[in-house]
């Protein structure tokens, strides 16, 4: 912060018509420069009182609070006498240090409540150490090598090219589906197996349990099948497999009887004798 | 540096320092301040341009020469624009200056179904796909097939009109998940998951599928043929 | 034609060829990769960001390590912002390029100290940065840190009133050229002496600050207790 040149707003004193020109008030201004004090240029009273602890030379960690208030409480003076408005938070911060020196200077009350004075103090200096040290952390930053000023990035970035792509979605189920439409496209039919080629157990156990009152002896299990089922090999296989194993049902529930004389032999049926 | 030498305009009288007593720095030294200034610039740098921004006495075009081989298999490489130069991606790698935009499509019926004649019956002749379809295989299908990448042109069949076969290609597999054609289901498989609905049709052609048979087929070397014999 | 000389007349292209098989390209062409992509880039470029953009199986961590270690004398050198990296020019060869300076706008000591306390206290509230002060932060300041994208806002504080808090951005580190935030200069220092910690005034009786505003935020006595609960 420039205590120099005109550009800079000093606080600075009303005019009061005694004479500003003459030497002596020169001199009392000299003096009062002092402690002259760039109000607008303050960032608030924690700015202020950083500043006026500079004037005791000593590291932040050994400073004076006392001495710190009564340099604030004298600039308020000052300000006051040169018809300066303040702040008000100025003023409550004066107000608050005005407390706090009295409390410093006044032995402990073991009835008072709250923190001690000492804590008080210590509290501003901690505050005003670390508004000092990130004052400083700020110079630094900015004294880094920055981006643009020191260091430079690729001054013709190359553009990135946008490209439509078209992906193909097609899974397996798919190409499997297409296939299996194709190799079965002949002989499509919308049932899961050919009723017309099947004959089922309950067809050939109707058609036996019919049959067997008729058969009293021995009947080759072929003479069953359904007429027109022998020509086709699948129906024949079918329609045996179908009373064979209606045959079987049956003689479980001790309706007829099964015989067959060796391995591969015909197998004949009758109903079971009373 | 010529270019300086006589220029004579900064040199004021009564100076005791002339620059140019100065000397220039090592020649890897202002490579790198080259190298800088070309990666900064925004727009191809002449040599000229570059010996105005270099301590005096550097010689920049020694300096682009010797940066410009250093660059000459990385990633970017040093381009000469007229007298001018600039850092450039190698053209090897302009494909990855390109983001792409998806457009995910369904694959249309006739090319499913042409796709899955080739996988399953490879390699196989237009000719044949045209046959087991039933209908007439346009080019276009074809064509789509192939730039995608999912079907290339095989071997020409040895028989009358040597016609061009069309076998699936890896990124097909790659596609589908499949290590090799071979690991396509059969006509079992796709009976058990329900996606024939009816038997294989008897007595006609055995289909090749999934060549479980393969040994045979291979030992005939041609396992289409036989199968075609009538086109 | 030659790639089928050798084999049988049904070539199954996926025979041999499992497409997992696919090495990504050596490490050295990785490296040139990446060089390529970061050199095209203005700003930082995530490992993450890379990866999407290089084939399938490479290891970019790897060949920016290596990219950086070759870089490591240049001209342009390989800078570490967070996850990501770009290519700066070294800063000992700023002297070069005073044509390309950007003007930046003059912060005020308001916005810098404003950004020094967010860079060193993040993430913080904005009560605590007035605390920090002793003074009201205007939204000025805070509006223009935030539209350099210097800084951005953080999480909730999970106090009541749930303030916003503040931190850094990927884009202050480049421009400061830090690597994380970890490495702001003296932090470890401003740590050690107790000045990054958030001291609540003894029985809550606090130096009175010029809060103008967000009183309420103050209220519970001691904003900062969880200040750096998730460093």
């Amino acid at each position: 912060m420039s205590r120099s040149g005109k550009d800079v707003p000093y606080l600075k004193p009303v005019p009061d018509g005694s004479g500003a020109d003459d030497f002596d008030a020169v001199a009392e201004r000299r003096a009062e420069e002092a402690l002259i004090v760039d109000v607008e240029g303050f960032e608030g009273p924690l700015d202020l009182l950083l500043t006026l602890s500079r004037t005791q030379k000593v590291d932040l960690m050994k400073i004076s609070v006392l001495k710190l208030a009564e340099q604030y409480l004298a600039f308020v003076e000052q300000a006051r006498k040169l018809r300066i408005e303040l702040a008000a938070d100025y003023l409550v911060m004066a107000a608050w240090l005005a407390f706090l020196k009295s409390r410093l200077l006044l032995p402990p009350d073991p009835e008072a409540e709250g923190p001690s004075a000492e804590d008080m103090a210590a509290h501003l200096a901690f505050q005003l150490e670390r508004l000092q040290a990130m004052r400083e952390a700020a110079s630094r930053l900015m004294g880094r090598d920055r981006l643009g000023q020191s260091r430079f990035q690729r001054g013709a970035p190359e553009t990135v090219a946008r490209k439509r792509r078209t992906e193909w979605q097609a899974g397996l189920i798919d190409l499997m589906r297409a296939y299996s439409r194709l190799r079965t496209k002949d002989e499509f039919r919308p049932y899961a197996f050919d009723r017309k080629g099947v004959f089922t157990m309950e067809q050939a156990l109707d058609r036996v349990r019919k049959m067997i009152g008729y058969a009293g002896d021995w009947t080759a299990l072929a003479d069953f099948l359904p007429d027109g089922w022998e020509a086709d090999p699948a129906r024949r296989r079918s329609a045996t497999a179908a009373t064979f194993a209606a045959t079987l049902e049956l003689a479980r529930q001790g309706q007829l009887e099964l015989k067959q004389d060796g391995t591969f032999s015909p197998i004949t049926i009758r109903r079971k004798p009373n | 540096m010529s270019d300086f030498s006589d220029s004579g305009d900064d040199p004021q009288p009564g100076d005791e320092i002339d620059p140019r007593d100065f000397p220039p720095p090592p020649l890897a030294v202002q490579e790198r301040m080259v190298e800088a200034l070309l990666f900064a610039s925004s727009g191809p740098m002449s040599v000229r341009e570059m010996a105005a921004r270099l301590p005096r006495g550097c010689d920049p075009a020694e300096a682009v020469r010797a940066l410009a081989a250093r660059y000459q298999d990385r990633g970017v490489v040093l381009e000469r624009i007229g007298d001018a130069w600039a850092f450039r991606t190698a053209p090897d790698l302009s494909f990855l200056m390109q983001t792409e935009t998806v457009d995910s499509r369904r694959l249309s019926r006739a090319a499913t179904e042409t796709l899955a004649i080739i996988a399953y019956h490879q390699p196989v002749t237009r000719a044949e796909i045209e046959e087991i379809r039933g209908v007439a295989v346009s080019r276009g299908t074809l064509d789509q097939l192939i730039e995608m990448d999912w079907v290339r042109m095989g071997r020409r069949r040895m028989t009358p009109g040597r016609p061009a076969t069309f076998v699936v290609t890896e990124t097909f597999l790659d596609h589908f998940g499949l290590e090799s054609a071979r690991d396509l289901p059969g006509l079992a498989e796709l009976r058990a998951a329900g996606l024939l609905d009816s038997r294989p049709p008897e007595g006609g052609f055995n289909v090749p599928l999934a060549l479980r048979d393969e040994e045979e087929e291979m030992e005939d070397g041609s396992p289409a043929d036989d199968l075609f014999e009538d086109e």
